[in-house]
Parts: C-alpha cells; structure tokens; sequence
C-alpha cells in the first residue's frame, strides 16, 4: 500500500506548507502599522487569491476558460450594496431592515444585514448566477464558453455601471457610477465592530481566514470524486460521459463553486472598501484574475496562491512604486500605471509561450502542456481511422 | 538502385510503435501492394515516406535522396504524390479546384493537358467538373483522389486504400484505371485491406502484420498463399 | 440474413425476418430474465448528411454471451457502438438495454444502466493514474456529492477507501503489475494501457461490455491471453461482451455469434465457421475476384 | 481536424434539445426581424412616418461595413486555425491610430483642397493596411505559431494577452481618453435625401470603400492560387501539405489579409466616427466577433451579412435612448450589452450561425 503511505506523506507535507504559509501571514500585518498601506495592500491581495482559487476550480480543474470572472465579483460586491447599507433607503417605511448589526448602524434606513449573512446571501447569489450564466454556455465548445462567459461578465458589469437605470418599482439594480457608499464595516459575532479609522489588522485577519477555508474547499475538492471527474472532463470528455461522469452537472458544479468563492471575496472587499461602484466590473479584472491562475499554474493550489500574491505585488508595489520611479527618472513621458494591464497581458504571453505551466506547476497540467499527453490519442486515430 | 528504398522505419504515434522496422523496395515502373489487417501498418508505412507522420528512427531514399526527415510539401516536389485513406478531396472544392491543387508546386504551362489525362483516366470526373467534390458519391471523390495525386505528375503514386468504402462495380473500374496509370509509366505502390484487386494489379506484395513485414512475394505467389486468407479471415 | 447458430442464446421464437415483432415481448418493460437479449437494436439507422453509415441494423447481446461485429473499414461498426452507447443519437430505430427503451439516451445515463465500453483509439485520462482512471469509471457507481467532499464525513472516506481498493482490484483482475498501479497512464506500455482501460470500463459494473478492438497493436501472445480473459469475463463475472476486432483469429475463436457489416449494412450473421464461408463475407474482405 | 475522433458536440443533450433545434431553425431570424420592426411599428405609431428606423437602417449599414471587414478578419482565421484571434480588434485600433497619423504627418486638415484629400487618403489607406496586415502576421509568429501543437485555450489565452498589449500601446500612442479626428470629409453632410431618409457622406465613403475590398477578397480567395491554397488548408490541412502547400506560409498569408482589412476599418472608422481611442478595438473586436459568429464563423458571406446585421442594431440601440414601444431604453450606454445578448443568443442556440451549414462539416 506504498499509494496511500505516499498519498498520506502528501498530506502532511501540505499541512505542513499550509501552517507555515498562515503563520507567515498571520504575522506580516504586526511588522507594519495599523493602518499602513501595505497591510491594505495585502489585505486586497488576499481577497484576490480567495478569487484566484475560485477562478482556479472553473479553469485550472474543469478546464473551462472562463473571461467573465468579473460578474462574480460584481455580484458579491453588490450584495453588500444591496444589504449592508443604504441603498434601498425607502424599506420598512424609512425605518430600515437589521440583523445583527451594531446599534448605531440599526437606527439607519436601508437593509442592514450582519456580514455573515451577506456572505451567505452572496454565495446564494452568485452560486445562482454562476449556474444560470454556465447552464446555456456549457455545450458550447472550448473557445466558444470563454467567449460567451466574457460576454455574460460585460452584460453584468454593463448593468452595474448603468444599474441607476434599471429600476423595479423605486429600487434602482445599483448606484451606476455613483458608488453606493457607505457600506457597513464587518461585524462578526464576540468581535467588536472593525473600525477601519484605528486599525485594519481585523479585516486581515478575516480575509486571511476566507483564504484558509478556500485553500481547504480547493484541496478537498481536488482530491475527491468530484475532483476526478472535473479532471476527467477537462482531458477526454467524451471518455468521461461514456465513463458514466454526468457533464453537464459536473461543469455546473465547476462554475457554481467558482461562483461562490468570487462572490464572498467580492462580499469581503465590497464591505473593506466601504462602498460598491458600479463602474468597476470591467473585463479587465477578469484577466488580472486570470494572470494570477495562468501565472502560478493552472490548476496547481499552491501555484495560484503564489501567482495571485506576485501579481498583487505587481500591481500594489512593483509597477507603482519602482517602474514608476523609474519611468520619471528616464523621463520616459508616462507612467508604468498607465499601461498596467499591458503589463499583465504580456505577463499571460511570456508565460503561455515560454512556460505554460506556470510557476509552480500542477504535475498532470506539466503532462499535459508539455504535449505528451493526449497526442496519442489524435494520433491513433490515423492508424485506422 | 531502387526508385524507393526503405529500410528499417520505425513510427511512433505518441509512445505507440506503430511501424517496428519496416523494409521494403519499388523499383523503377513497378507496381507494388502492401496487405495486411487493420492496424497492420500499411497506412502509417504511407505517412512515413510522404512525410506525415515521419520516421523515428531508419531512413528513406527516394531516387537517392534520403528524405526521412523532409516535410510532406517538400516530398510532393520530390516526385511523391499520395491518395490519402478516406480520400481527403476538399469538400468545399470543385472537381477541376481539387485537380489543380493536385499541381499546386508545378510552374510548367501543361496543366490543361495533364487535366484532360485525368479526365480521360476517369470520364466521370469531366462530367462533373464543376461540381463541389463533397456532394460526390465516395467512389468519384476516390477518383478525383488519385487524379489529383496524378496531377503532381509524381514519379512514384501512393495509393492508400482506392477501394474502401466504395461499391463493387466502382472498385473494379478504379483499379482498371489504376492498373492502365501504371502501364503508362507511374510507379505505385499501393496499400489495401481487399487484397485481390490490389494483387491483380501489381507484380509484388507485401504482407503487414502488426508492424512488421511478416512475408513479401510475388502477387501472384501470394493470392495462393494460405497464409494470405488466413491473415484475413483467421484459421 | 442468415439463420442464427443454435448456440447463441436467442429470445424465444425470434424470427430473423421480423425482428422487430419478435423481440416486442421482451421490450415491453420487464427486465431480462436470462432468456432475452441483455442489449438490443431494432432498425438502427445513422446518417450523416446524406451518408447512411449505419443502415437498419437489427442486433441483439444474449446475457453471458460474446458476440462480435466484424467487417471491413468504415464498414459502420465504431457508429454503431457510438449509437449503443449514447455518443451518437441514432436518425432511426430503437436501442432497448434489459427492455428498457434507451434509445438517444446520455452517455452516462446508459453507463449508469449498465453499459460500458472501451475505444478503438484507446481514451484514458492521460495525466491520471491507473487507479485514478478506474476510479473515475466507478463515478456512477458512488456517490460523494459537493458537501461530502468538502466535509468528508466518515461515509465519504469509506466510499473512497473502498473505491480505491476495488480499483486495485480490479487492475490486478486484468493482470496489471502492482507497480503500474499509481503510474501516470501516458507513461504505462500500450499493452498496459489497453488492459487499464478495460478495468475502468469494468468499474462501473457493467451488464454488457463493449471492446472496440481490443487486440489492436497487440502482438499474437498477447492477443491470445485477451482471448482467454474474455472468456473468463464471461464465466467468472456473467458478463455479456460485445466485440468489434479485426483479428479474426480472436474472433473465430471467442465469438458465440458474429455479425458482418458492411458499407453500413449487415450484410451476414451466424456461427463462426458459418461466417467465414459465407460467400459474401469472403467478397467484402478479400474483394470479388473479377 | 482529426477525422475520426468524436467531437465533443456529438455527445448528445436529449432533454430541450428539439425545442432548441426549432428556435435555432427560425427563431433567430424572427428575433433578429422582431427587432427592428418593433421600431419601425413604434415610429409609424407614434410619428407617423418610418424615417427614423429607415435612418437607422442606413447608418447601421454603413456602420456594419466596418465591422463586415473587422469580421473577415475573425472568420478567415478561425477557418484555418480554429482560434479565436481575440487581439484582431486591436489590429484595427491600430490601423485607425496610424490614419490618424498619418494625417497629420501628411498636413490632411478640413482645408486641404479635394485632390489632395482623395490622394492623401489613398495613401494614408494603403498604409494603415500594410501596417496592420504585417502587425497581424507578427502577432502569428510571435504568441500563436509557437502554441500550434498546444492545448486550444493556449493561444487564446496570450491572444487576450496581446489585446491588452495593443491596447497599452494605444494608451501610450494617444493617451487614455477618446481623441478627436479632424472631419475631413464633412462625414455628417448629407449628399442624398429622399422622404426624410438621409444618405451622408461618411455612410457612402464606409459602404465605397467596403465593397470594394470584399470584392477583391473574394476574387483572391476563390480564383488565385494562394486563394485556394488558403481555402484548401482551411478544409483539409493534412491533404493540403499532400498537394506541396506550406501550411505556415498559408497561415500568415491569412493573418496578412485579416490585418489589411482590419487597417482599411480603422481608416473608415477614423474618418466615419471623427473620434478614436485605444479601448475602440475592444469594443469592436467583440461586436465584429459576433458578426462572424452570427453569419456562421470561418464563411465569408456570413461575415459580411453579419456585420450588418449587428450594425443595424448597434444603430438602433444608440438611437433610442427613451422608452418606446414595448422594449426598454436603450441608448449608448446600453449597446455593449444589447451586442453581447445577441451574442450569447446566436452562440447557444445557433453557434453554426446564420448560413453556417456550408462551413467545416464534420470530416
């Protein structure tokens, strides 16, 4: 049974990594200040490896290419818009909806839910949306779903940006480009509400636990029943539907749980960033998600987590702090910041041509990539074809 | 020194040995069959010396030139032309669209006239010339296979199962053209799973089993031989 | 057509010339007893544009039976498991698996009911393990849903434990050396592969086996050893097997029944010696001597 | 392209699949149909008259020409490499930025007399081809050619990647916001008007210089010999290195012809939008993505009819900013979104497209 003592070794080698990484983090925001920048700098970097991981599921496990991640986020975000501020100020004749929120914030008008509940109302949400958006999408062909999902991500993103128009009765979709702000600061149970003014450590600690618990869903699920048939799936779908793997319920379940994790890291950042504007769902952020997944390795979890903190370090420090520098120290005329998403478009093709595994890359994936596997395949087909 | 030396050819599909050393000769003018089951090899042998699916390891020479490791669009100007399995015709393609991509390397001006050779080799293909290959019956677009091939004006034809798919009666005149291009000059050698039209036409075979040459003889030698029927039919 | 054999066990009072009534009794809901066909095809007609590439077969697969397709290139065969199997959805006609109507059913829905099959071009998952790949074809066969792999509960561990053990199992049954076991399939010998993608076929628990060419690329020894396996599926396991091959070696020697097809159609059926002298057989393989 | 492996579409969905069949038969058509006419029943209601969707109709011709020659460029590539070249509307960004240019270099101002113009816009339009068709034929070599034998979602992956480079190189080129272009030819002057229906400058110069170029397309493709050559990869690329063709040389000689017409439609749009700026290829890249796979992607004419077709209802989208009839506002702001719907109709219930049946059948 040399498999399972093997398989055993693996686990404890990654728990191990993984209460080492934690440990790392957990002291990173100590060596700073409470309300330093850098620590909200990696507070958003952790939320973008919670979407990173949830991205992961759709494209790294299921293998479908997903350009429409943004819509999650979106919807996440709008959660919190919806239900943890002022937004729908006429409820409740003025008075407001509250639960489990703090005393000051239950004498405002609006929905008020405790940001637990959001992030259930969030995952519900997206869960929701992401089945809906996958469902009509799935028989399409490989190239055809990233379009379609890019075009989902657009439509979403368009009626967020206009969703002042889009009114049933006097309630409005969104604020459109007027963010709906203030949100509710996060309030959990035995915690003292979070109070961004003094110290932001809290929200790291929070973010940094939804990135534990995602990093577990991710290893759970890669190695289960489930995780197989994503697999499956992603390398030979008709051998997996003969093989008695459902796929349409399969890749739904893919698109669901990517859903999900995009919409509680958009739930966490719509509340840290005190408000939800309409006009930041653009299609850009799906490929600053996707750069950090093509980045680190497809499909590879810890890959992901290293290429969603690179590329937040690119964004955060790298291109404003030292490119920019030097950009006005050559007098080149413009700033690196400009032209960031150039950036991570060349990072995708340097990376796709150059090492399409990624950084640290999943072994099937290297299998794959490297061209061994599956070319037997289409190549017997002309032995007698 | 033959027209086509092979020798020793070993195929890979993936880490699948397809090919497990395959030798064999067509001299100058001759025309020769490979038989063998499915999956015997017979096709890949083509895709190797037409430069689909190239050899890993042997070598080939073709009027003397070792050509194992060439692209197929340089073989084509070599003097080899392929029929390919299933016929292949572009399907979108008209009859007489097909036939010149068939001369797609050749800068002469006798085009027209090679065309007419080809219609002459098969009538139906006049007829027809304006047609889209794909609303053809499998045997015209067979026929418009090998006239394409002929097009090349090749030194030597490859011919990859004339015969599959395709009626009874269409066989018989498909391999009465083939024998007819061969009397006129153009080597061939020629892969079939229907092993009696092919022996007819040509003077030596080849048998195939799972990769390997298992017997070679002459045609006639072979259409004798049990162990013929027996490769096919079992004992 | 041709008379069946006596030994082929056929549902009672089958007439060759009108299948379709024949066989309605046993279509009409009640499963099979032993004495009707575990998998059946009534009319079967696939056409692709205008092409008919499988024309009104009738075919029917005896429990604790191997039958066998046979016939030459493109004859329709690949088409007609496509269609048993559900990768194609037949243009006409009826498929009935134990009575039951599964005709244009999903692929993994027929799986599920107890049909499985290899290919002709061998399909595994090329970055998974032999244990992995057999694993997946015991998808339909467990249960572990969302919830149960992220929390996995006491049952989901056994569930995965015994899966694992049957896969094992199940690779040393098709003779795979211990060592093989946890190797990545794309790396394993084409010898290895095609017997692991019999044990995934095996791990759904099929009633009826479907093996396209099997014995492709394998040299006569080894042929011979998939032979005798065949039979002890049969034997041992109470398996029906359906085989498409071109070794006709194997066939003749394994095969209860054979059907011939050719350019879509059956073009004879019958006995192995039946098949083999028959007239028209000689003339699709060999070619009609002019 | 491998002929005997089951494609993946062939794993048939039983369930809603007939009902599917009939509104991918017919009711795509009707919708596309039932869009204008909605406008034209509310305008002849509430106006009187159906000048207003006939305007419509005339500019959303004029527009679907450029994106009729932004959607070739989609369509022959998908034919003959099966990727979607997600950086093509950025070829064209680029080749309205270089008309742009180039007329400035070459002095072109609303005041340059009309042999000048016509000469100058000569120039400027060969240019901007050339330049576009060989950025088309680098990005090949550089982020596609090496992913040839690669997984599909590969390319398309570092295709997104050189879209958003291009895109950078716009900002950089002429900054982050929308860039006003001299109205050299008074596109808005109408040169024809018949019952209140107008006919502009700018709507003559897009359909002018479009036909042509589809004309000559067509005529290269279906007569020479790279033409067919192009054509006979597309269908076959196995046979096609049969008969001695170069299916690399093929393949670039196809980027080549997409970037030439991308340049002409960044010349047109230049000129017809009299404003241009570096996120324009995004949109347009998307909406002439859904043109192509509107009439049936990898089919010429498909291209074509679809470009108007989305052009005709971009127009009408940007045109009616109030409630009308039974359909909500719509207005600019809105377009994308009514583009993409159209798109994610026609890729799930009709991915072949309109005419799509005459392309790539199976084997």
């Amino acid at each position: 049974m040399s498999a399972l003592r093997e398989l055993g070794r693996r686990r404890y080698a990654n728990l191990a990594i993984a209460a080492l990484v934690l440990g790392i983090a957990a002291v990173f925001p100590l060596l700073f200040d409470p309300i330093s920048g850098t620590v909200g700098d990696a507070i958003k970097a952790l939320a973008f490896v919670v979407m990173a991981l949830g991205l992961n599921v759709v494209v790294g496990f299921a293998g479908l290419l997903d350009l429409g991640y943004v819509a999650f986020y979106a919807f996440g975000a709008l959660t919190v818009g919806w239900f943890a501020s002022d937004h729908f100020s006429s409820v409740n004749a003025e008075a407001g909806i509250h639960l489990g929120v703090s005393e000051f914030i239950s004498s405002l008008p609006g929905i008020h839910l405790n940001w637990l509940l959001i992030v259930v109302a969030a995952v519900i949400v997206t869960g929701i949306a992401g089945m809906l958006i996958g469902l009509p999408t799935l028989r399409l062909r490989g190239d055809y779903i990233a379009i379609v999902t890019l075009a989902f991500g657009e439509i979403i993103g368009r009626f967020a940006a206009n969703g002042d128009q889009v009114k049933i009765g006097e309630y409005a979709f969104s604020n459109g480009r007027q963010a709906i702000s203030p949100t509710d600061p996060i309030k959990l149970p035995f915690f003292q509400e979070f109070d961004q003014a003094f110290n932001i450590r809290p929200y790291y600690y929070v973010a940094l636990a939804l990135c534990a618990i995602t990093l577990f869903v991710n290893f759970r699920l890669r190695d289960s029943r489930l995780g197989r048939a994503w697999v499956a799936i992603r390398e030979d779908e008709v051998a997996a539907a003969s093989m008695g793997v459902p796929l349409v319920k399969t890749k739904l379940l893919a698109y669901g749980i990517g859903a999900a994790l995009g919409g509680i890291a958009g739930a966490f950042l719509g509340a840290y960033l005190n408000s939800v504007n309409g006009g930041q769902f653009q299609f850009g952020f799906s490929i600053f998600i996707l750069a950090m997944v093509i980045l680190g390795g497809l499909g590879s979890i810890w890959g992901v987590v290293i290429g969603a903190v690179v590329v937040s370090v690119i964004n955060y420090y790298v291109i404003p702090d030292l490119l920019d520098r030097v950009a006005t120290d050559l007098d080149l005329g413009f700033t690196v910041s400009q032209i960031s998403f150039g950036v991570f478009g060349f990072l995708l093709v340097v990376m796709m041509v150059l090492r399409p595994e990624g950084i640290l890359p999943e072994r099937r994936r290297k299998l794959e990539l490297s061209g061994e596997a599956g070319s037997a395949d289409d190549a017997l087909v002309e032995v007698r074809a | 020194m033959a027209l086509l030396e092979v020798s020793d050819i070993h195929t890979f599909y993936g880490n699948i040995e397809a090919l497990k050393g395959i030798s064999l000769e067509v001299e100058e003018g001759e025309c020769v069959t490979l038989i063998g089951s499915n999956g015997a090899g017979k096709s890949t042998t083509l895709r190797s010396i037409s430069g689909l699916s190239p050899p890993r390891a042997g070598s080939i020479r073709f009027d003397g030139d070792e050509i194992g490791a060439t692209p197929p669009q340089e073989i084509v100007g070599k003097g080899i032309s392929q029929s390919p399995e299933g016929r292949h015709v572009f399907q979108r393609m008209t009859v007489r669209e097909n036939l010149e991509l068939g001369a797609y390397l050749r800068k002469d001006s006798r085009l027209n006239g090679d065309m007419e050779r080809v219609f002459e080799l098969f009538p139906r293909l006049k007829e027809r010339e304006r047609q889209k290959a794909g609303t053809m019956s499998g045997g015209e677009q067979q026929m418009l296979a090998i006239g394409r091939a002929l097009m090349a004006e090749p030194k030597l034809l490859l011919l990859d199962e004339p015969s599959m798919g395709i009626a009874p009666i269409l066989v018989e005149r498909i391999y009465e053209t083939i024998a007819e291009i061969n009397r006129r000059g153009t080597t061939i050698l020629l892969v079939e799973q229907s092993a009696t039209f092919a022996l007819d036409v040509s003077s030596r075979g080849y048998v195939l089993e799972t990769g390997t040459v298992r017997l070679t003889d002459r045609s006639d030698a072979l259409l004798e031989n049990p162990e013929v029927q027996r490769a096919y039919l079992g004992a | 057509m041709r008379l069946r054999g006596s030994s082929a066990p056929e549902p009672a009072g089958a007439d060759p010339a009108h299948p379709i009534e024949a066989r309605e009794g046993h279509t009409a809901g009640q499963p099979a007893n032993g004495s009707g066909p575990i998998l059946a095809a009534e009319g079967v007609t696939k056409a692709f544009g205008g092409l008919l590439a499988v024309n009104d077969i009738n075919f029917a697969v005896p429990p604790r039976s191997i039958v066998s397709l046979i016939g030459p290139n493109g004859a329709g065969k690949t088409t007609f498991f496509n269609m048993l199997t559900g990768l194609y959805k037949p243009t006409l006609g009826r498929i009935t698996l134990l009575g039951r109507d599964v005709t244009g059913q999903r692929p993994d829905r027929i799986t599920c009911m107890g049909v499985a099959r290899t290919f002709q071009n061998i399909r595994l998952f090329p970055t998974m393990t032999a244990v992995e790949n057999v694993m997946v074809g015991q998808h339909s066969r467990t249960k572990a849903g969302l919830a149960g792999a992220i929390v996995r509960p006491p049952r989901v561990r056994r569930e995965e434990r015994a899966a694992r053990e049957k896969a094992r199992e199940l690779l040393a049954f098709v003779g795979l050396q211990e060592r093989v076991f946890d190797e990545v399939s794309i790396n394993m010998s084409y010898g290895d592969q095609r017997r692991l993608e019999i044990a995934r076929a095996l791990a759904s628990d099929p009633k009826v086996l479907l093996l396209d060419e099997p014995t492709a690329g394998m040299n006569p020894n080894e042929s011979a050893r998939l032979t005798d396996f065949m039979r002890r599926l049969r034997d041992e396991r109470g398996l029906a097997i359906l085989l498409i091959e071109h070794d006709m070696k194997v066939v003749m020697e394994v095969s209860e029944n054979i059907t011939v097809l050719d350019h879509g159609e059956k073009i004879a059926e019958g006995l192995p010696h039946e098949v083999r002298s028959d007239e028209r057989v000689i003339e699709a393989y060999l070619g009609k001597r002019g | 392209m491998e002929a005997a492996s089951i494609p993946a579409r062939a794993v048939n969905t039983r369930s809603a699949g007939q009902l599917r069949d009939a509104f991918s038969k017919y009711g795509l058509i009707a919708l596309l149909i039932a869009f204008p006419l909605h406008y034209a029943i509310v305008d002849l209601v509430e106006r009187g008259t159906l000048a207003p969707i006939a305007n419509n109709l005339v500019a959303g011709l004029s527009n679907g020409a450029i994106w009729a020659l932004v959607a070739l460029g989609y369509t022959l590539v998908y034919g003959i490499i099966e990727l979607i070249n997600f950086a093509h509307g950025e070829v064209f960004m680029i080749g309205s930025f270089v008309s742009f240019g180039l007329w400035g270099t070459f002095g072109l101002t609303l005041v340059t007399g009309p042999l000048g113009l016509v000469a100058g816009l000569l120039v400027t339009l060969v240019v901007a081809m050339i330049i576009s068709g060989t950025l088309n034929v680098m990005i090949e070599r550089v982020a596609y050619r090496p992913l040839r034998g690669a997984p599909k979602l590969a390319p398309l992956i570092t295709a997104v990647g050189v879209s958003f480079i291009l895109q950078n190189v716009g900002v950089l080129w002429l900054g982050g916001s929308q860039r006003g272009v001299p109205d050299l030819i008074r596109t808005q002057d109408t040169l024809i008007e018949i019952a209140g229906v107008t006919i502009s400058r700018g709507d003559v110069l897009a359909l002018g210089v479009t036909v042509p170029l589809v004309f000559l397309l067509t005529a290269f493709i279906t007569r020479s010999r790279l033409g067919k050559a192009m054509r006979a990869t597309a269908q076959d690329p196995e046979a096609a290195r049969l008969m001695g063709i170069s299916v690399d040389t093929t393949i670039s000689l196809t980027f080549l012809l997409g970037g030439l017409l991308a340049g002409a439609a960044g010349l047109i749009y230049a000129l017809y939008q009299t404003s241009i700026w570096y996120f324009q290829g995004f949109t347009a890249g998307l909406i002439a993505f859904t043109a192509a796979v509107m009439g049936g992607i990898g089919n010429l004419k498909g291209a074509v009819l679809g470009g108007f077709i989305i052009g005709i209802i971009q127009q009408i989208s940007d045109a009616r900013g109030e409630q009308q009839g039974i359909l909500p506002p719509l207005g600019n702001q809105w377009t994308p979104a009514v583009v993409f719907a159209f798109l994610v109709i026609v890729m799930v219930f009709r991915p072949q497209g309109l005419i799509g049946e005459e392309t790539r059948e199976a084997g």
